[in-house]
This record gives C-alpha cells, structure tokens and sequence, in this order.
C-alpha cells in the first residue's frame, strides 16, 4: 500500500465557506494509507506547493491527492510539485471538491460529505496509481491553416514570419473571405479592399507560404505535432501554372446566368470566373455545373481565346498528402438563412437586403458600381430603414441565442456612409440595444447620431409590408416613447445574426474538436486558453470559434499563430503517458480492438509467451504508445480484460465506484 | 453415415489430414461425444445421428494449435460459429478441412426426459438415414413414440438455414425444420411488465449453479482467461453467492458475445439447469437487427461487428425507454 | 411403519416446517432441485434425480465464513455462527445418502469441519425409495440399496400411498413429533405393498445398463499404473472443463476459500470448487496441473483411486448418474472406466 | 412509499463524465454555480468509450441507485469515434436492464458539452428527480454490500 499524502486547499472562502476542510482532513487521516493530511489557504500558491513538497520528502509519501479545484485547472500544477519533491507526477489525483462541491452545493453538511466521498475515492483511485513515464514523439515543422479569409492570412503571415512553413486551404476559387466583399470598416472607414489586398498579395509571395484555393480538407489523421492531412484540390479546368490572368476568358464566356457568389447573387457572373477582381490567385475556375462545354460537350470557347493554352477540361480533383505540426482553423462565418424570418419579407421585396448584400451595393466594384439604388426598380432611395438584431439575441429557436456583435457598429457606418453621400435619405435603425465596447466605437456611433442625423429608434419591427406602390410598410414599436410606428420606407436593410460556416461541422469532426451548440468551435479555456482547442495542436482563428470583428479576428488569428509558432519550435513533444496496453497473458488476439481504434495505434504480432508454464506462439495485440491518445475503446471491446488504459485502468475506475458507493 | 466414415477414411490415407475431429458412438443411446480420430480404424466407432448436436467448431480452437490438418464435420450452424472465430483470429483456416454435413434437426435428450421418458433402453429413428418422423424409444416402462420435431432442440424450429457458411466439401442431404420464430419468446418477455421480466429472470437465474457450461461450450467464448477468472475485475466469483452475481454473470457474458454470438444455441444445450441462456443472446441480437440493421455473426469474414462499427446517426440509448 | 395418503403430503410438509427447515426437491421453471419448503413451493417428489445432489444441505455451494468490518483504519472480525437449529430434508435418495456417507469421510474426519460437522447433528434424513429407477443410474455398482435407504427415516412411496419407517434415533424422534399426521402400518398389507415395492425396484436394477459395470483393477493400490496410463491423452479430449460434472455430483467435496470486499469489509466465504478448471488449486507459481488431461484424471483418479486408498477402499463415486446425464460432451465416469477395461483388457 | 419516507431517500448516483466535455460541462456549472443534488458524484474518465458496462454494475451491485454517463455530443467526440461506440454499448445494455425487468430509469447516457453549464446541471436535476421517484435500486445490489 502506498504511503498516501491528502492535502485540503481552502481556495480562500471559494471550498472553505461551504466545505468543512478540517473535517475532509480529518476523515481523510481515517483512511487506509493515508499517513498525512493538512490544509491550507491556497494550495496552488508557492506556499502550498512547499507544504506538498515538505510532506512528500518528510513523510515519505509515494501518492498524494489534492482537494481543490478541477483537474483540468491545477492538475498540472501538482503534478509538477510533487515532481518537484522527487515523485512521479502520475502518483498525483484531485478530488474536485470546488467546481463538483463548494460551488454548487449550499449547505455545509452536505457539501463536506460529498466532499470526504470524493476525498475518499481519489484516495481509492492514487492507491491504485502506478508512475508513468511520458513518450516522445517528434514535431512537423510545418502549419496548416484552414480558411483564407482574414484570420487564415493572418495567421498564415505571422507563422511565415517566424520561419515555418504553412500551407492555406481555401474552400473558394480566392483567398480574402468576407473581408474581401466589405467596401469600408468601422470605426475608421479604411476602405476594406485597401487594406486586405496588400496581405493578399503579401501572402501570396511569402516564401515560406502555399496556397491551395479552390481546396478542401478532406481527412485528418495522426496527432499533435504529427497530423496527416488529406487535401482535396478541385478540379479547376484551369492550368494555375499557364494563366496569364488575362480575363479574355471570362468576357468570352457565354455562360453568364450563374448568380455571383461574391455579390451574394444580386447579380451574375461567367461560367469560367475569378470572384473578383483583386482575387489571389488571379486564376479562373470553371464552375462545371454552369458550363456549357461540361453541360452538353459543345463549346470550347474559353479554350479557343486563351492565348496560354491554360484551359483543361480533363483536369480532375487531386489529393495532396501533406504532414503538419499544427493546424490552424479559421473557417470564418456566413449570414443566417432568412427563410423563417417571412415577417420582415426578404424573400418577397428585392428591396429588402441584408446588411452584406447592402456592402455589395454600395461597393464600387458591386452589382451597381457603387450607387445606392433599389434593386427593384434602380431608384434611388429616400427612406431607408435599418432593422438591428435579425436571428440574434433570440429566444426562441428560429435564430441564435447569441449577440452577434458586429451588427451595431456595421449598422452605424451603413448610416453614416449614406447620410454622408445621400444627405437627403433618411435613415431610421430600429434597435434593441446599441452595443459599442470598442476602441472608439461608441464615439462612431455617436457621430452616427449626432452628426449624421440617424434617427435610432429603441424597439422591435413586427412587419415589413410590401405596399402595391413598391414601398415598404415597415410596422415597428418605439419603446421609449412607447407607441406603435407605421413607416414607409424604399429600402429595408436587416442586421442579420452571423453564423459559423456551416463546414466546421464536417472539419471539427475530422480535427476531433468540440464545438458548441451554435457551431462555434470551443476554446480549451474560456479565459485562460482562448485561441487553443481542446484537441492538442489545434488552434483557433477568427470567427470560427466566436462572434468578432476585425481587429479582434486579426489580434486572435495573432495570438493563434504564436501558439503554432510556440509548438512548431519545439523538436520534440512529450507523449500522455495514459496510453492503453494489452495483457499479453490475457490478450486473444481477436483484433476487436483495432478495430476500434481511432489511431490505428494497435497492431499484433506472433510472440511466444509464458503462461505459468505453458509456452506458446500466441497472437498477441501491441500498442503503439506514440498513436495512442489514451480514449479507452479498445479497453471495453476487449472481452478478457487484456487490454487496460494507464491512468484509467479497470482496477482504479472501479476503486473510484466502490468508494463513492461505500 | 457410411458415405462420410469412407470420406474421412480416403483423407486419412492420402494425407491430406492428420485427425479427424466428429462424433463417437456412446453407451447409451442418445450420448455420443465429440472425438479425435487418428487411425482408420478408430472410424469404425463414428456416429453422426440426430443426437450430434454438439457445435465442434469450438474444439478447433485447440486443433488449430496442432500439428497437421484436422478434417472436421460441421453442421450449417456450426461453420457461423466456425467462420466467426476465423474472424477473430482463433482457429486457422489452413489447418482446417471442413466436411459440411447435412442437418435434419438435432435432438435434445432433456426434452425426451421431461415428456416423462426414463429408463431409456433405445432409441429408433435417430439416425439420419432413417428419414424418421417418429422416434420409437424402448424403456424399462414401455415404449414410447414421439413425433422427430418434438424432441428437437430449440435452436432447430429457428433454424437459421441449411446452407454451409465455409466448407471444403458437403456430405448430405439437409431437411428443414425451421417452424418456429426466432424472437417471439423474447418478445412475450420485452411485453411483460418489469416485474413480470425481473421475476421471470430471478426464477431462471436462481437456478444457475456456475458451472461455467456455458461459457466452455461457447465458441464466442473463446478468451484464454474470463474476466470471470482472473482478477482483472476483482470479478473472479466461483459461486453466485448473491442473486445479483447471477445476473452479472450472464449479463456481461452476453455482452461480451454481443455481435458476435451466432445464435448457435449451445448454452441452452448444456446448460443442466435448463436456463433458456439464448434469450440473453437473442435479445442482443434483435436489438442489434432493429437498431442497427439485420447482422448474422459468422455470415461473412468482412463485414464489422455491430459492436465495432458505428452509424452517425444510430438511435439513442433513451430509446429504450421510448420504447417500453 | 407408518403410512400417510399422498395428498395429506402437503399438511405432514406443514407441520415439519413448523418450527424447522424443511429441505425437500421443489420445481423451480422447470427444474428439481432441494430447496426450502414453502407454502408456494412446488413440491416434485416424482423427479427421480434432482439436478444438483443434495449435498448442498449439508455443504452448501458457498457459506460464509467469517466477516471483517472496517471503519476507518480499525478492523474487527465477526466469525459465522454454526448451525444450531434441526432441520428436516426429506426424499433423499439411496445414492445420495451414500454421497453423504462419503462427505463425512471428508469432513468428519480430523481435522473435523464444524460447519459440516453443526449441519449434519441438526439434519434429519427422510430418505424415499427409488420408484423407477432410471438407465444412466448405476448405484448397484458401489453396493447402494436403491431399494431400501439407509436414513433416519425410510419411505416408500407405492401408488398414493406414503410408507413411513423411522430407522434411527433421530427418525423415531421425527416420527413422534409427527404423530397426528402418521398412521400405524403395522398390517401384513402394507408390509406386503413395502416389499413388492423393493422388489420391483431391485429387479430394473438389474435391468439397468450400468448396473454391472465392474471396478475391478480400481483400488487404492494402482495409483501409478493408472495415472501414467496413455488413455488419459484419448480421453480427456472432448472435455470442456466445465464444473457441471462436480457441481451435481453428490461427493465432490472441493471448495475454494475466497474474500468479497462489501464495500464496509471483507466476507470470506468458501464455495465450490471444480478441479476442471485451470484455476484450481492456484498457487502463487501457477498450478500444478496445467493441462486439462490432467485436471481430467484428477477428477478420476481421485474418485476410483486416491479416495479409496485412503478411506479403506470406498470409492468417491455413489453411481447417482447425474454427471452421466449433465456432461455438456456427453463424457462420464462410466465411459472413462469402460475404456481402461476395454484398452487394458484387451492388453491383458 | 410514504412521502417522509421519500423525504429521507437519498439516493446515490454515480456520474461517469468525459474528460473533454462534460467533466469540463460539470466544471462550468460549479463556476456558473449551477447547483445540483449532492447525490451526484462524478468520476472522471477520458471518454465515454471507456465507460464498461462492468462499472455500471458494479455501482449497481454497490447500492447505487442509479448510473448516468455523459459524453461528448455525437460528432464531437475528442477521440472521433468513441461516444458512437459508447452509444451501441450504452443502448444495448440498457436494453438487457430493462429486459431483465431493470427499471429503465435508472440509467441514462446524455451528452453535455463543456459549454453546458446549464445543461449538466438540468440533467443532473431530472436524473435525481427520476432516480428519487423510482426510489431504492434493490433488484441490482449485492446484499451484503448494504450497510447493516
């Protein structure tokens, strides 16, 4: 049996006013094994972590469990005090007596008896500990950043920057993203173009950067430091290495009914297209569903008038297999579908757009060169209303719970941009809140009021009515005023909520990071780990993993790229030492657990054994312990019990249950 | 029967195995067991008759182990069982010539006892060339006739079909006896309120004496060492001393053959306290057909367990509470 | 003598029960076994052979020996009472109470097993004729009188009627307690019903196949000819190592000694053993049998040979024929000793 | 059962949660302080997948009253594939209980994400509730592990 330290942390009042400590002490000094037991204001502090190590080296103790906080907060923290002492770190558990006790429960009574039984089955648990010795496994020196709008080039640059390689995989024909279809940006009103195309190009020419558009990720396998990679090229029809970007092509073209991507379909561009016109790469692709020549095998146009001979019919999807270090996801966002939101009448009035669709307009490179006008009838508009808050903020299940945060501020600069050069429009938000925590954002939209004269109405819009005359009825309510409004206008504008791209679903799943409720990927801490996921060498950039606007995607897409830089500069990783092992005297060698297994970390081999006596050839299963990430499939597949998890093993699980049971 | 005796007679002479693995006759009339033949003449004691219900699939395990082929004759049911341990790796193909013999439904001795049979002197009609509808069984009270179907073990009115899975040759001719449903027996229990389902089971299990006979006889249960045997689990109970070991016993073990279970009947066979155990298989296996498509272990050699494979959008496990 | 109807059966059951235990074969889903009596009990006493002998009345397939409680780090032992109060088993058959005969060797013997020793004073055997004795029976081998059990109590059950002869001491005390429910059966009739019974059951005996299998070259003194005898290799072969053959056999004597945490402590039971399985005996080396042919001969050597040598000549065996009936692969004692005579015979 | 006697059951109920989720899920309602019976004790293991159906017993013969596991939400799993395996077992499983006359109540698998405070603690909330109202698990205890 081991000689077991338990050590109490108050965490201030945060376990001390609900959890007796002295009494969890106490019981713990009535367990067997137990030969030291000792509280303490903050365990974690450098004070706690000297009463761990005298007690380690004093009290000789081989296993020690710490009452505090969760594990995922300070398990390493002990685990490297105890190291400190001279013990192995995996002779360390934590009883969660704050986040699973102190913090939820009220009462004092029922909270230390929890929090003894928790003691107890942590105790039960160490004394079932073996030390364990973590692997190494080496580091790919190269990142993948998936997604080439503003947070992929970002982080892209920064990784370059430092000296690695990194490759960009881009879902569209164009790097660039949502950036590149924005005309100005608050609170400045840069032009978005002027600045996002010079990181385009700059990307573009980095040494140490590729560039897959017109790509997807396909597979995912292999680990932290060691991903495989499986990269889909599409087919572009357009030899990349021939292509003078000369754009004979796309006036040529007689294809020309494809609703333009870029312009989110307020207009139409060629079968054989670049988005747009500062794309990188400068090279078209064919949209095989809209050509001609793939439709019905006539045509060849494209081919005929291209003086570089680059167009290719025959080209087909390639899979490049590439090995990374460190993936970066930066799949960014798309707007919500409208289609429950029939209230506000977008899918009835083309003069009711959204907000993105607003920034195409007014684009100079847009549907309309810039002007504002219907897309009705093209006249110019003297009443526009703007409603905030479009599927964000909602409660009920049409749209999302949460505030998608770039909306007010868009919506100020919208009515700003148009006071500014249509003086004589109107412009009327309606509003739930205005929200401006920013650096100079409520200064902004107080111009926006102030100075421009954008009348901010506090309420919600119930009905946008097409009227017979091409006006809308917009009925809203003022909340301030509390009265009911009818106001006519020529254009409706709608906020609505930005999504996560609907794709990171499929990518998560390949990359193994969760990903919450809304889509959003998580973070591996909410404050302390914010651009990491919890999945090991998998980092977030952008709006992927939350609502945010551009400074802050391209501040977190930074902050992504000094994590990978900080992974990629290491040679070696140090593996988790709680790997799964097979029993050789057990093991049937019926290959359930590979099967099972998500790492193919498990192969088998014709081994001679020694079973009290009998020596024979046997089947046996091996594990890989650089492979294995220590999930625990196989351990249940296995119907002997051969194979068993360190760290989790069947004798210390079931420990834990006899002990809170007892 | 003589056809098969020739056949594994021209094997072992011309080499092409070193033993045969089949039945020998027994002293009584219904007792035949499972026997290595080495010599020719030692052939002159083979028997197969309705009474050869034994699954030798399982006895390849340690045949595989030997030196040399080993010709062994395997009913329809037997090569599912046969081709699922290939699957897993326990027997060796190479080492393996499988006669298929024919099936005409296998008899169960228990069944002919609890008609109030006893004092059996012999039994005519048993032998597959007798092409018997009727046992006419002598005994020291009189002499009986029972219907052939009506002394055949259970598994054989579910019969899952006469065809061989894998074989090298077939011997035989097969008759049908498939007359009854797989799952109804289940499904009378999935109806029963839960106290009817826990009381039926309490009564079933509380005869379970942990003889083991049905986990040895089983060719899903082929580990080295059971969890029930080794110390792994701290499960290592040689005796149901609480109502609930029983249970745990056979749960598990049934959860262990899950997706691999054949449905080959063996525990029900011997177990001698006539647990009906198939019901833990069968139940398993129906909720494997209904869930997650229909699967018969040991069909094929590529296809995934149910247990090792998955669907993105298989049911949830508050489905059973959906469900009753 | 005594006698009772069939149908007041019920009524006599009650009255024993009273104030003692009643052991008796009850049907449980379709299964005879010894159990205790109850008024829902379904009573078989037409079953032959229970599945498991009734040893377990006397030697129960686990029983507790002791429990430890632990409260913190103190510990306290409560050792296991010893039976104290009488019990009654009644319809034991002749092969059976052999079996019980041979147990006592075992435990009866110094050092004696007080658990054993508690349960066999309390015990009262009623034991019944054998009515129709059946093929795989082969008692006659080992000298058993199916037809007249050597108990407390011999009964006969002829027709619809219950013949009652209290033999012993503890017989006739049973007897007297049960007084109001027994009838005197003193007249020549019943006398005559009794021994037409014996008759008839003597003479299937007779009849049965393995009535006259002979033991000869079985005894104590073949220990080494036997155990080094090639047909062990042949015979073991088919055997699953399952425990059925010695979990129903009416000797088989073995337990293990085994701890279960309860959470609160440690319950040391024993329980039975088989010495079929690969875990028998295991000491810390391993075992000392590591092949199933030789956890097969153990199990015969020991009935036909090592049991005989060391309690003057009496086998382990009673030729209840239960392992006949249960052995998953259809092996049994009487294959094993018809083999050694057909091999050897033939040799001699 | 009378309502005192309800008043005075406390039922013990065991929560095996994935490291990646649910453990951090169960985190983020203590930090939200989301509070949940104290009946509720949870063991830590690195996936769903590694929840044996033997640990479910064994809790069950213990005296638990009731065993809920929680993973990551199908799709999510940190491992790829391991609560899609714990859902064939867990379904399967919970299947036998209940054929064997198990009240059905009594064993729950729910996916909680580390971003469902409010949801681990719900479900701990409706799983006391429904273990209270089943009442004493006493047709899967091993007797002699109760307390005398």
């Amino acid at each position: 049996m081991l000689r077991i330290g338990v050590f109490v942390c108050h965490c201030g009042s945060n376990i001390a006013a609900t959890v007796d400590v002295k009494k969890v002490v106490e019981m713990a000094l009535h367990e067997p094994g137990v030969v030291h037991a000792e509280d303490y204001q903050y365990m974690c502090s450098e004070a706690g972590q000297e009463k761990i190590r005298a007690a380690i080296q004093e009290k000789h103790l081989s296993g020690i469990v710490v009452c505090s906080c969760s594990p995922r907060m300070h398990e390493n923290t002990f685990r490297n005090a105890a190291e400190r002492a001279g013990l192995n770190p995996y002779m360390v558990e934590i009883a969660n007596i704050r986040e699973h006790c102190s913090w939820i429960h009220k009462d004092m009574e029922e909270a230390t008896e929890k929090a003894v039984i928790l003691m107890r089955a942590a105790v039960a648990k160490v004394n079932l500990n073996t030390p364990l010795q973590p692997g190494e496994s080496r580091v790919t020196k190269r990142a993948l950043v998936i997604g080439g709008g503003i947070a992929g080039i970002q982080t892209a640059l920064d990784i370059a920057d430092a000296g690695y390689p990194v490759d960009i995989v881009e879902k569209t024909p164009s790097i660039g993203g949502r950036m590149s279809q924005l005309d100005k940006t608050f609170p400045t009103l840069d032009c978005s173009a002027c600045i996002l195309t010079p990181k385009m190009v700059e990307a573009n020419a980095h040494p140490n950067i590729n560039i897959y558009t017109y790509s997807e990720v396909e597979k995912v396998s292999g680990f932290v430091g060691d991903f495989t990679v499986d990269i889909r090229k599409k087919a572009r029809s357009v030899d990349m290495s021939k292509c003078t970007g000369c754009g004979v092509c796309q006036e040529k073209c007689p294809s020309k009914k494809t609703p333009s991507e870029f312009n989110r379909g307020l207009n139409n561009r060629s079968a054989i297209y670049t988005p747009f016109a500062q794309a990188i790469p400068n090279v078209p692709v064919i949209d095989r569903e809209a050509c001609i020549k793939f439709k019905t095998g006539k045509c060849g146009i494209c081919s005929k008038v291209c003086q570089a001979g680059a167009i290719d019919y025959e080209q087909k999807d390639e899979i490049i297999t590439e090995k990374y270090g460190a993936i970066v996801v930066a799949t960014g966002f798309d707007m919500i579908k409208l289609d429950d939101y029939d209230e506000y009448a977008y899918s009835q009035s083309k003069d009711v757009i959204t907000s993105l669709e607003l920034e195409r307009i007014m684009n100079a490179a847009g549907p309309t060169g810039g002007h504002l006008e219907r897309l009705s009838d093209g006249k110019a508009p003297k009443e526009i209303v703007f409603i905030q808050c479009v599927g964000s903020r909602c409660a009920d299940n049409r749209g999302k719970s949460y505030c998608s945060k770039i909306c007010c501020m868009y919506t100020a600069k919208h009515a700003m941009l148009i006071r500014d050069k249509y003086p004589d429009v109107n412009v009327t938000v309606f509003y739930i809140d205005v929200r401006t925590p920013g650096k100079n954002f409520d200064e902004f939209y107080r111009r926006a009021v102030e100075e421009y004269g954008v009348n901010y109405i506090k309420g919600q819009v119930g009905k946008v009515i097409p009227q017979p005359d091409g006006k809308l009825l917009v009925q809203g309510a003022d909340l301030l005023d509390n009265k009911q409004i009818l106001k006519e206008a020529d254009m409706v504008v709608l906020a609505a909520a930005i999504e996560p791209n609907p794709d990171v679903r499929k990518i998560a799943t390949m990359l193994t990071a969760s990903i919450d409720t809304n889509n959003f990927l998580t973070e591996a801490h909410a404050k302390l780990r914010p651009v990491e996921s919890p999945t090991a060498g998998v980092f977030l950039s952008g709006v992927c993993q939350g609502p945010k606007d551009i400074p802050e995607t391209v501040s977190q897409a930074g902050a992504a790229a000094v994590k990978a830089i900080g992974l990629l500069a290491k040679d070696k990783l140090l593996t988790n030492p709680c790997t799964a092992h097979s029993d050789e005297l057990l093991c049937n060698g019926c290959s359930q657990c590979a099967n099972v297994c998500p790492y193919g970390a498990i192969t088998y081999e014709e081994k001679e054994v020694n079973d009290h006596g009998i020596r024979e050839v046997r089947r046996i299963a091996v594990v890989n312990e650089a492979l294995c990430q220590g999930c625990g499939a196989c351990t249940v597949t296995c119907p002997s019990g051969a194979m068993d998890l360190k760290g989790f093993s069947n004798r210390q699980i079931l420990a834990e249950v006899d002990a809170i049971c007892r | 029967m003589q056809e098969i005796v020739n056949r594994a007679k021209e094997l072992l002479a011309d080499g092409t195995v070193k033993r045969v693995l089949g039945w020998k006759a027994g002293d009584l009339p219904y007792n035949p067991e499972p026997a290595y033949f080495e010599k020719e003449e030692d052939l002159e004691e083979f028997v197969y008759n309705g009474f050869c219900g034994a699954n030798l699939s399982k006895y390849m395990i340690e045949a595989s182990k030997m030196e040399g082929k080993t010709l062994v004759f395997l009913k329809p049911c037997d090569t599912y069982s046969f081709q699922q341990l290939m699957k897993e790796h326990r027997v060796d193909r190479e080492k393996a010539y499988i006669i298929g013999v024919g099936c005409k439904g296998k008899l169960d001795i228990e069944r002919i006892r609890r008609m109030g049979i006893k004092g059996i002197k012999s039994i005519a009609g048993a032998n597959l060339e007798d092409e018997a509808e009727t046992l006419t069984i002598v005994t020291l009270y009189g002499e009986k006739e029972v219907p052939y179907k009506d002394a055949m073990l259970e598994r054989c009115h579910v019969c899952k079909g006469k065809d061989h899975m894998i074989f090298d040759e077939i011997i035989g001719e097969s008759k049908e006896t498939k007359d009854g449903d797989r799952f109804a027996e289940v499904e009378r229990i999935e109806a029963m309120s839960p106290e009817e389902k826990f009381a039926f089971f309490q009564k079933e299990l509380s005869k379970c004496i942990r003889c083991n006979a049905c986990r040895n006889v089983c060719p899903a249960c082929s580990c080295r060492k059971c969890v029930f045997d080794s110390n792994k689990f701290d499960s290592a109970q040689k005796a149901n001393v609480d109502s609930f070991e029983e249970k745990m016993f056979h749960i598990i073990r049934a959860f262990h053959v899950a997706g691999r279970c054949t449905d080959c009947g063996e525990c029900s066979r011997v177990c001698p306290q006539g647990i009906p155990l198939h019901l833990f298989n069968r139940k398993f296996i129906k909720d494997i057909d209904e869930l997650y498509g229909e699967y018969q272990a040991g069909a094929d050699l590529e296809e995934r367990g149910p247990l090792t494979s998955y669907q993105l959008d298989d049911a949830e496990p508050g489905i059973v509470a959906e469900r009753s | 003598m005594y006698k009772i109807k069939r149908e007041d059966l019920p009524a006599l059951f009650q009255k024993i029960a009273a104030d003692q235990e009643l052991y008796l074969p009850v049907s449980t889903a379709g299964q005879t076994n010894f159990g205790v009596w109850r008024e829902e009990a379904e009573v078989d006493l037409d079953t032959l052979k229970t599945v498991k002998s009734p040893k377990d009345v006397f030697f129960p397939q686990s029983e507790t020996l002791y429990t430890c409680y632990r409260e913190g780090k103190k510990l306290s032992v409560e050792p296991e009472t010893l039976k104290e109060q009488d019990f009654v088993v009644f319809g034991m058959k002749a092969c059976d109470i052999k079996g019980v005969e041979v147990l006592d060797r075992v435990f009866l013997s110094d050092p004696i097993d007080t658990f054993y020793a508690a349960r066999r004073d309390h015990g009262t055997i009623v034991a019944l004729a054998c009515h129709e004795p059946e093929e795989t029976c082969f008692c006659k081998v080992f000298g058993v009188d199916a037809a007249h059990p050597a108990a407390d109590v011999a009964a006969w059950m002829v027709e619809d009627t219950l013949y009652w002869k209290p033999e012993t001491e503890k017989g006739q005390k049973l007897t007297e307690k049960l007084a109001d429910f027994l009838e005197k059966a003193e007249d020549a009739g019943s006398e005559t019903a009794v021994a037409e019974e014996e008759e008839k059951i003597r003479s299937i005996m007779e009849e049965l196949p393995y009535s006259h299998l002979s033991l000869e070259g079985w005894n104590g003194d073949v220990l080494m000819e036997k155990f080094e005898s090639p047909l062990w290799e042949e015979l073991y072969k088919p055997c699953l190592a399952c425990g059925t053959c010695t979990f129903v056999c009416p000797t088989c004597q073995c337990y293990d000694i085994k701890d279960y945490d309860t959470g609160q402590g440690v319950q040391r039971y024993r329980c039975w053993d088989s010495c079929m399985y690969s875990d028998f005996t295991m000491m810390a080396h391993g075992n000392n049998r590591t092949s199933q042919k030789e956890r097969f001969r153990q199990r015969f050597m020991h009935k036909l040979v090592y049991f005989p040598a060391n309690n003057d000549g009496m086998y382990s065996c009673v030729g209840c024929g239960r392992c006949v009936e249960k052995c998953p692969a259809s092996l049994n004692i009487v294959k094993v000793v018809k083999a050694f005579q057909e091999k050897e015979g033939a040799k001699a | 059962m009378s309502i005192e006697a309800r008043e005075e059951f406390k039922p013990k109920i065991v929560a095996f949660c994935c490291n990646w989720c649910s453990y951090a899920g169960a985190d983020l309602a203590g930090s939200s302080r989301l509070s949940y019976s104290a009946d509720v004790k949870i063991i830590r293991v690195p996936c769903s997948c590694r929840v044996n159906p033997m640990f479910i017993l064994r809790a069950f013969e213990r005296g638990a009253d009731g065993v809920i596991i929680c993973g990551c939400h199908p799709g999510d799993c940190h491992y790829t594939s391991g609560n899609y395996y714990a859902r064939r077992r867990m379904t399967l499983l919970f299947s036998m209980l209940d054929f064997i006359g198990v009240e059905n109540g009594r064993t729950r698998v729910e996916w909680v994400s580390a971003a469902e405070g409010v949801k681990f603690s719900q479900t701990m909330h409706e799983f006391v509730d429904k273990i209270t109202s089943l009442g004493k698990n006493v047709r899967l205890e091993d007797l002699r592990c109760r307390k005398s």
